[in-house]
């Protein structure tokens, strides 16, 4: 199959897919689980690519990801509240300081923009450091993002601990999909360029990078920017999915979420973390709710089931898939046309 | 006095360990010049001077007459400074990193191959582009620069032929052959286009019939690209045949130069490195 | 002033010698397998549990050491389930399923609990009060930094001069060739989450003597500070451990004692980072240096 | 049947006492399992989902009673889930009622919110005016959760009230996850303080109430309704540290037949039931929120009854116009959805006894 | 009876066949050499028989019994031990520590002192460096402690994996002639060159593995007169 042919296969797919999912919609309604876990699956797409980038392609090891969500996200709230609601919200702090709005998917760049700030301004010193060292300095400039962002001084502008709500959130399931589409598509193109290429480079052997003339700074800089862009956005679509945000569920948990889709989904494979995320929201949030409550079969009742039992379960299935899938699902492979053929073939023989 | 690469008075020390010591040499435009010497002499240490990776405690090294390296010792190193030159190199710090020498032209392949594992042989030589690219981050994802790219690829494949890699083009760079590898290796120097190449052993793990060819490789590619070669090796049949001049090093500090059948016949390289029989 | 500061003193100790005894368990994982054993602070609470659970039905000259066999069970099991497939995966696998491990631990020790705090039994002698000066505090508060450089420079002997010592130093660097030179190395493996399971079960009765109450959750901040200490402390050297938890635990209590409460965590980082940017591998890491 | 949602953390930071106040709801539908509408009989079904205490998880949980087709939501313990659940009940337009969710903005922010119990501008200042005219505290040390909606909001309104009541307020806050309370009670005890206000999780607090026993606090620590657990009991029992707290009900209190029966039936229930009782922390004492989520139910019930059908739309018009006496007093709802609720209960725990002694009732007629 | 045998061993790499069914005999107090060209299959068959891979078929005798498939370090302990490819030294441990770890299964201290002074006698560059780390040593000084760390189990089959690569000349000549030495002391040797002149010089018998399969066998001078052999193999320096 000849490159042009297969892109637009590709395109026509991504359509039919799309088609798809605003059939769905229309058949069971915006408001249905089906459409939630497709809303929220999207959102994790994103930052779940967004951290591929990052931890897969570029091989650094990052455990900020919550900490640039959280500021995409709270950018993303504080611009739109709108004016009328102001008072309610900040409700300590006699309406806070900002008192414009923005239209949403202005403030959407905005928080990609806010949080690639903070990542250049981050990077700089940390991107010096190697391995687990960037690891632990990351996840510990997320917690201190999140501490700053509760800090009660701020509370005129953050909130403080309190939530923010009544912001513009999603009407339809299509904008989250099209907008999470659009920016994996850039990560896409962005990784098949001769930048993504020296990210590899760089991911498998730094010295060997930089003999070849890469400056390991500033690939890694950019890698990191782009990166925390994209959890910005991510985690101003996340806010709007959740219709509130606190910075109390930016913890490091959620980072450690976020990498368990990645690596579930394969290191190093965008196809992977994109259905990764879907199979993982829907089987935690979805599929095995019902393990959470007594189920009585006849006047049988089904042993275990109590509540907590759905996160044993669903620990001992990560688990599975670690174990028995260590390279993930799809190991560093991308889903392409030539899999399936190859697949076939297989099949055939 | 116009040379290619010219060494001044380095000094490599690591803590009380004298790696090298007080080393000067020069090489001119097409030639191809060996470093040899016994194992632990300095020669690997010297090319990583050369290159960047280490900064040397003392000396200068100088790239078409344009200083890239310099150092004098500070600070501790003040003290434990143990070379045969007492008095320090004059003038300021100049530390480029690796990969500014090598976008000034200085390319160079690794004793412990470095291929970037999880990348075909094509993508390895493509990588080595990167640094002559004329593209930015944005046209470069919004693919603006398709001309260049495309060019890119056609170098990088013609490059793999010369090295008579073209057929193993998609293959995984670790799954090719010992030998292969360290062609690829140079291939992937030369997309750099360097005008000097440093070659760390390129010849160790292969037989003897492989490493002939090697030598004529070499000969080859220095001509074609117009290149001058420095190369470190211990196959001396190699090294006789190849080299224009070859300086000998021991316990960092150099003991023999000049031509290789002045070298051959120097006892003290006899003594220190060649041993009796090869003589 | 130094009524205010024996008592900020004398908490950031012991808090210091808490954090140290999980710190060590962190970093001898890690030196060996390059692995941060997310599950250690899970494998810390597990050990409170225990405590909780035996301690309701025996006695405690007989739970105690029971505590310690389960916890040190507890952490070979996990080893040889979790870690010990996985040895030629790629290390991030190994660390997934870590993560994965104190996921499970977490949401069991849920279920079974049902997420309430739990009274940690009273152990007598540990728990009596004693007056210093001014203050008073429990002699667990003074035992503990102790009895963590008593374990701490035994174990650095260990490591440092007997021969299982040189065989796990071996083996965090290439099983293979460990291998080949006779070495088990599943059982130097295991041997040292023995010692890691086993610095965690003493750490937990020291610190649930100290902080009585114990949830599914309660070892995550313990185990996320102690991490840091070890970070702090250049990841694989115990005597950075020990130190980088002593610094951390004094600190924090200073930022509290003059009030700025609200960054004292933040703190912690801040001041890790710091300590990164001046030494990239913590205090007392070897560096990194490959030779090329 | 009627399917009633419950919206409960059962796991996370709030599990425990989500649990219980999912118990007061399942006693409820144990003694009303049916309700007549339309003259006929319908069976009551109780859709109960777990939110994990965690806004971001609250959304799909919410969701999922949206899908199971429940008329109405009753929960959540802690605001914060509650309001991220309350997105979701608006957009989906089915009625919610908060049991004992205090943040003002449960109900200011979302159309579709009632709750049963009082606000948190309530309760901080009844314990501000406790702490002046009781402990006759001039100066009070204010320890709150970094992060923590609930803490921070409780901690502000005393902080305000005691202030203008013209006391003096000293501040800390501390991370999630901390075990180590000495400091905080050292600054107190340096600071000269007469009370201790810390509103947390029963976790912080049993550490809290240990470490400041074996510190022999000079003063009292006061908290609002999370203290109300037999986990602080168990915690205070045996040592010398005094501790109050307020809340929405007490099972001793005799003056309310309704209430009475309540307690006797709800301990009955419990008793001859180990799961529950295990869910309740392994005692039968009465929780206050168990009270509030029976009452939530109760509501529900009522305003199905007086609308006489179970369709969300229907209910939602008929609440804002439900009364009901309930054990923890009557129930009205004002205009933004709030319970006219005007009466908190202080409890003080017994040391020796292991258990809450009632100190008084507070209303807001009694401030002025 | 031969000490070492192997038969029709083959092992996979999923699903590419590296080893595809060799068979070669060493005897007791022979150095045997394996020659072939990158890819051959050699370092792959000493992996085998160090238990380091499982073969998926045949088997390998020593001292008439089957020791296919035991625990690598069962293997070391009945006296087979490997000087690895790419030297693998311990570089977090001194040149001390891993000659010692050499010694890991022996019990015997003084003899273990003993052999280190030897390991220290052949190659004195290391005694100089005893302190320091592996890790820093050059390429020839790892190559050499690489070497020692094999001698210090005392075994009875040295397999040596390319010991002469990216070693100086003269150290190549002390290489071969510690190789005969070790020889001539009753160890029995099992060497992988590349260095094929020097290696069938030394040999008393050698095997051509070519592609995964033993292409030809013979002692060291037939095949050094082999005239295929001297066409692949040994290059100009035979020729000449
Ligand atoms: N990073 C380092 N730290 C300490 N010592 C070092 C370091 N790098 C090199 N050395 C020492 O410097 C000396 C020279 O090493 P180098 O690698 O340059 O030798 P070489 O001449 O390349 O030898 P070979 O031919 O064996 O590769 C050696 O003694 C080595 O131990
Ligand atoms: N771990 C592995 N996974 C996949 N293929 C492997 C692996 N190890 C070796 N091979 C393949 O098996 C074949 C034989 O390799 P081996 O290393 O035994 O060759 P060799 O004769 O020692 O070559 P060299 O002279 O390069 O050391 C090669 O084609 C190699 O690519
Ligand atoms: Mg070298
Ligand atoms: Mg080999």
């Amino acid at each position: 199959m000849k490159k042009s042919t297969r892109m637009i296969i590709g395109f026509l797919l991504l359509a039919l897919l799309f088609l798809a999912v605003w059939l769905i919609e229309r058949a069971m309604g915006t408001n249905s689980m089906v459409i939630t876990v497709l809303k929220k699956g999207a959102v994790y797409a994103l930052i779940a690519v967004s951290m591929n980038l990052l931890n897969g392609f570029t091989g650094l090891f990052s455990l900020g990801q919550a900490g640039f969500m959280l500021v995409g996200a709270y950018t993303y709230a504080v611009f739109t509240i709108p004016m009328a609601k102001r008072m309610a919200v900040y409700q300590y702090y006699q309406g806070g300081i900002i008192q414009f709005e923005i239209p949403f998917f202005l403030a959407i760049l905005l928080a990609g923009v806010v949080a690639a700030l903070f990542a250049a301004l981050i990077g700089m010193p940390v991107l010096r450091l190697k391995s687990d060292y960037l690891a632990i300095a990351t996840l510990g400039f997320a917690e201190i993002i999140r501490a700053i962002i509760q800090y009660d001084k701020l509370g005129p502008i953050t909130n403080g601990s309190n939530l923010l709500k009544t912001y513009p959130t999603f009407t339809t399931v299509l904008f989250p999909f099209v907008v999470s589409a659009v920016c994996i598509g850039i990560i896409l193109l962005l990784i098949h360029s001769t930048y993504g290429r020296a990210f590899k480079a760089i991911r498998d052997d730094e010295i060997a990078a930089e003999a070849m003339g890469i400056n390991l700074f500033r690939h890694k800089q950019l890698a990191f920017v782009v990166s925390s862009f994209f959890a910005g956005v991510g985690g101003a679509l996340l806010a709007m999915y959740q219709g509130t945000v606190q910075a109390n569920a930016f913890k490091s948990a959620m980072t450690y979420e976020i990498l368990l889709i990645v690596v579930i989904g394969g290191m190093g494979s965008v196809s992977g973390s994109v259905m990764a995320s879907f199979l993982f929201i829907a089987c935690s949030e979805w599929w095995m709710r019902f393990l959470d409550s007594e189920l009585m079969i006849g006047t049988f009742k089904v042993p275990l089931l109590r509540s907590g039992f759905r996160m044993v379960v669903f620990s001992i299935l990560i688990m599975l898939v670690v174990l028995f899938y260590r390279r993930g699902i799809m190991g560093d492979r991308e889903l392409s046309f030539d899999m399936f053929r190859r697949r076939k073939g297989v099949a055939s023989k | 006095m116009s040379h290619v690469l010219r060494l001044e008075n380095i000094t490599m020390q690591f803590g009380g360990v004298v790696a090298i010591n007080d080393l000067s040499m020069h090489i001119d435009q097409g030639e191809i010049v060996a470093l040899i010497g016994p194992n632990g002499a300095g020669k690997t240490t010297a090319f990583n001077c050369i290159t960047g990776v280490y900064e040397p405690t003392n000396g200068a090294v100088y790239f078409n007459d344009q200083c890239i390296v310099r150092n004098q010792p500070t600070g501790r190193m003040k003290k434990l400074y143990a070379g045969d030159n007492r008095t320090p190199c004059e003038g300021p710090r100049i530390a480029m990193t690796p990969d500014k020498i090598t976008k000034l032209g200085i390319a160079r392949t690794f004793q412990n191959i470095r291929l970037f594992k999880s990348q075909s042989a094509f993508e390895n030589v493509l990588i080595g582009m990167h640094l002559r690219r004329t593209s930015n981050p944005f046209s470069a994802t919004f693919r603006l620069n398709l001309q260049e790219e495309k060019q890119m690829r056609q170098q990088a494949m013609e490059l793999l032929e010369i090295v008579g890699l073209g057929a193993f083009a998609y293959e995984k760079a670790t799954s090719l052959p010992y030998g292969q590898q360290r062609r690829l290796e140079i291939a992937r120097a030369l997309a750099t286009q360097p005008r000097l190449l440093l070659l760390d052993e390129p010849a160790a793990g292969m037989n003897p019939q492989e490493t002939d060819e090697l030598g004529e490789f070499i000969v080859r590619i220095k001509d074609d690209f117009k290149l001058t070669v420095f190369l470190i090796e211990h196959h001396m049949n190699l090294v006789m045949d190849i080299s224009d001049r070859i300086y000998v090093i021991d316990f960092g500090r150099q003991i023999a130069h000049g031509s290789p059948a002045q070298v051959q016949d120097d006892p003290e390289v006899i003594r220190a490195y060649l041993g009796e029989e090869e003589a | 002033m130094i009524d205010k500061l024996l008592p900020c003193l004398l908490s950031g100790v012991s808090v210091g010698g808490q954090y140290a005894l999980i710190a060590v368990g962190y970093t001898m994982v890690y030196g060996i397998l390059r692995l941060i054993n997310f599950a250690h602070g899970d494998i810390f609470t597990a050990a409170g549990f225990f405590m909780v659970y035996l301690a309701a039905s025996l006695p405690l000259s007989l739970s105690l050491p029971l505590v310690i066999l389960l916890t040190v069970a507890l952490g070979f099991a996990v080893e040889r389930v979790a870690y010990k497939p996985l040895r030629s995966a790629p290390r991030m696998s190994v660390m997934i399923s870590a993560i994965g491990v104190s996921y499970l631990l977490q949401n069991l020790m849920w279920y079974i609990t049902g997420g309430l705090a739990k009274q940690y039994p009273v152990i007598p002698w540990l728990s009596t009060s004693i007056a210093i000066g001014p203050t008073s505090t429990k002699i667990v508060t003074l035992f503990t930094p102790v009895l963590t450089i008593i374990l701490s420079v035994a174990l650095v002997t260990l490591i440092r001069r007997t021969k299982i010592g040189m065989a796990m130093r071996a083996v965090s660097r290439d099983f293979e060739t460990a291998r080949l030179m006779g070495i088990k190395i599943d059982s130097v493996i295991s041997a040292t989450f023995i010692i890691g399971s086993f610095l965690a079960a003493v750490g937990s009765v020291l610190y649930f003597s100290n902080y009585t109450s114990v949830t599914p959750t309660i070892g995550a901040m313990p185990g996320l500070k102690a991490f840091v200490a070890a970070v702090f402390g250049g990841i694989g050297s115990i005597p950075g451990a020990v130190i980088g938890a002593f610094v951390i635990g004094i600190c924090e209590n200073i930022i509290k004692m003059l009030g700025y409460t609200t960054f004292s965590d933040a703190f912690t980082f801040a001041l890790l980072i710091v300590i990164l940017l001046f030494k990239p591998t913590g205090l007392f890491g070897e560096k990194i240096s490959e030779k090329v | 049947t009627i399917k009633i949602g419950v919206f409960e953390p059962a796991s996370g930071d709030n599990g425990a006492g989500g649990k219980q106040e999912t118990l007061g709801i399942e006693y409820a539908n144990y003694v009303v399992p049916t309700v007549e509408v339309g003259g006929e009989t319908f069976d009551i079904e109780l859709v109960i989902v777990d939110n994990q205490s965690q806004t971001d998880k609250a959304v799909s949980a919410a969701q999922s009673l949206v899908d199971a087709g429940v008329s109405i939501v009753l929960g959540s313990y802690g605001s914060g889930v509650s309001m991220a659940g309350g997105e979701i009940f608006q957009s989906a337009k089915i009625p919610a009622i908060g049991c004992s969710c205090t943040n003002p903005g449960v109900t200011s922010l979302c159309d579709y919110y009632w709750r049963v119990c009082f606000l948190d501008p309530f309760q901080g200042t009844v314990m501000a005016n406790f702490a002046m005219d009781e402990k006759a505290a001039t100066k009070a040390y204010v320890l709150t959760q970094l992060g923590d909606d609930y803490s921070t909001g409780l901690g502000f309104y005393f902080q305000r009230a005691f202030a203008a009541l013209g006391g003096e307020v000293v501040a800390g806050e501390f991370p999630e996850g901390t075990s180590d309370f000495t400091a905080y009670l050292n600054n107190a005890i340096n600071d000269g303080v007469q009370v201790f206000f810390c509103p947390t999780s029963t976790t912080s607090a049993a550490l809290i109430i240990d470490q400041a026993a074996s510190l022999n606090v000079p003063f009292a620590l006061m908290a609002g309704d999370t203290w109300e657990s037999s986990v602080i009991l168990e915690a205070a029992k045996g040592k010398n540290v005094e501790v109050f707290c307020s809340t929405f009900f007490d099972e001793k209190d005799e003056s309310s037949t309704i209430a009475a029966e309540f307690v006797a039936g709800f301990k009955a229930w419990m008793n001859a039931n180990p799961d529950k009782l295990t869910n309740n922390g392994g005692n039968d004492i009465v929780a206050a929120v168990s009270a509030l989520g029976y009452d939530a139910y109760m509501v529900a019930i009522e305003a199905i009854k007086t609308a006489d059908t179970a369709v969300p739309d229907a209910l939602t018009l008929i609440l804002p116009s439900v009364v009901h006496e309930g054990v923890t007093g009557a129930i009205s709802f004002n205009e933004i959805g709030d319970a006219n609720k005007d009466m908190a209960y202080i409890k003080k725990v017994n040391n020796e006894t292991g258990a809450f002694d009632f100190v008084k009732t507070q209303s807001v007629a009694d401030l002025g | 009876m031969s000490l070492l045998q192997v038969k029709n061993l083959k092992v996979n790499f999923g699903g590419i066949e590296a080893l595809k069914g060799i068979s070669f005999n060493v005897d007791q107090g022979q150095i045997v050499t394996l020659i072939g060209a990158n890819g051959a299959g050699k370092s792959t068959t000493l992996r085998a028989i160090s238990s380091l891979v499982y073969p998926s078929e045949g088997s390998i005798y020593y001292e008439g019994r089957d020791i296919t498939r035991l625990d690598p370090q069962k293997i070391v302990e009945m006296g087979i031990a490997m000087v690895p490819e790419g030297r693998r030294v311990f570089s977090n441990l001194t040149v001390n520590e891993n000659l010692l770890i050499g010694a890991y299964l022996r019990k015997d201290k003084a003899a273990i002192a003993k052999d280190m002074d030897h390991v220290y006698d052949i190659f004195p560059r290391l005694g100089e460096r005893h302190w320091q780390l592996a890790g820093t040593l050059s390429g020839g000084e790892q190559q050499m402690l690489a070497v020692g760390r094999g001698m210090m189990s005392r075994p009875k089959i040295l397999m040596m994996d390319e010991p002469s690569l990216g070693l100086a000349p003269m150290v190549v000549q002390d290489i071969f002639r510690i190789i005969k030495r070790l020889n001539e002391e009753g160890m029995t040797i099992l060497l992988i060159e590349q260095n094929a002149n020097a290696a069938l010089h030394a040999a008393h018998y050698g095997y051509v593995l070519e592609t995964g399969h033993v292409a030809m066998q013979g002692t060291g001078r037939e095949l050094l007169e082999n005239r295929q052999v001297r066409e692949a193999y040994l290059g100009k320096s035979a020729k000449r």
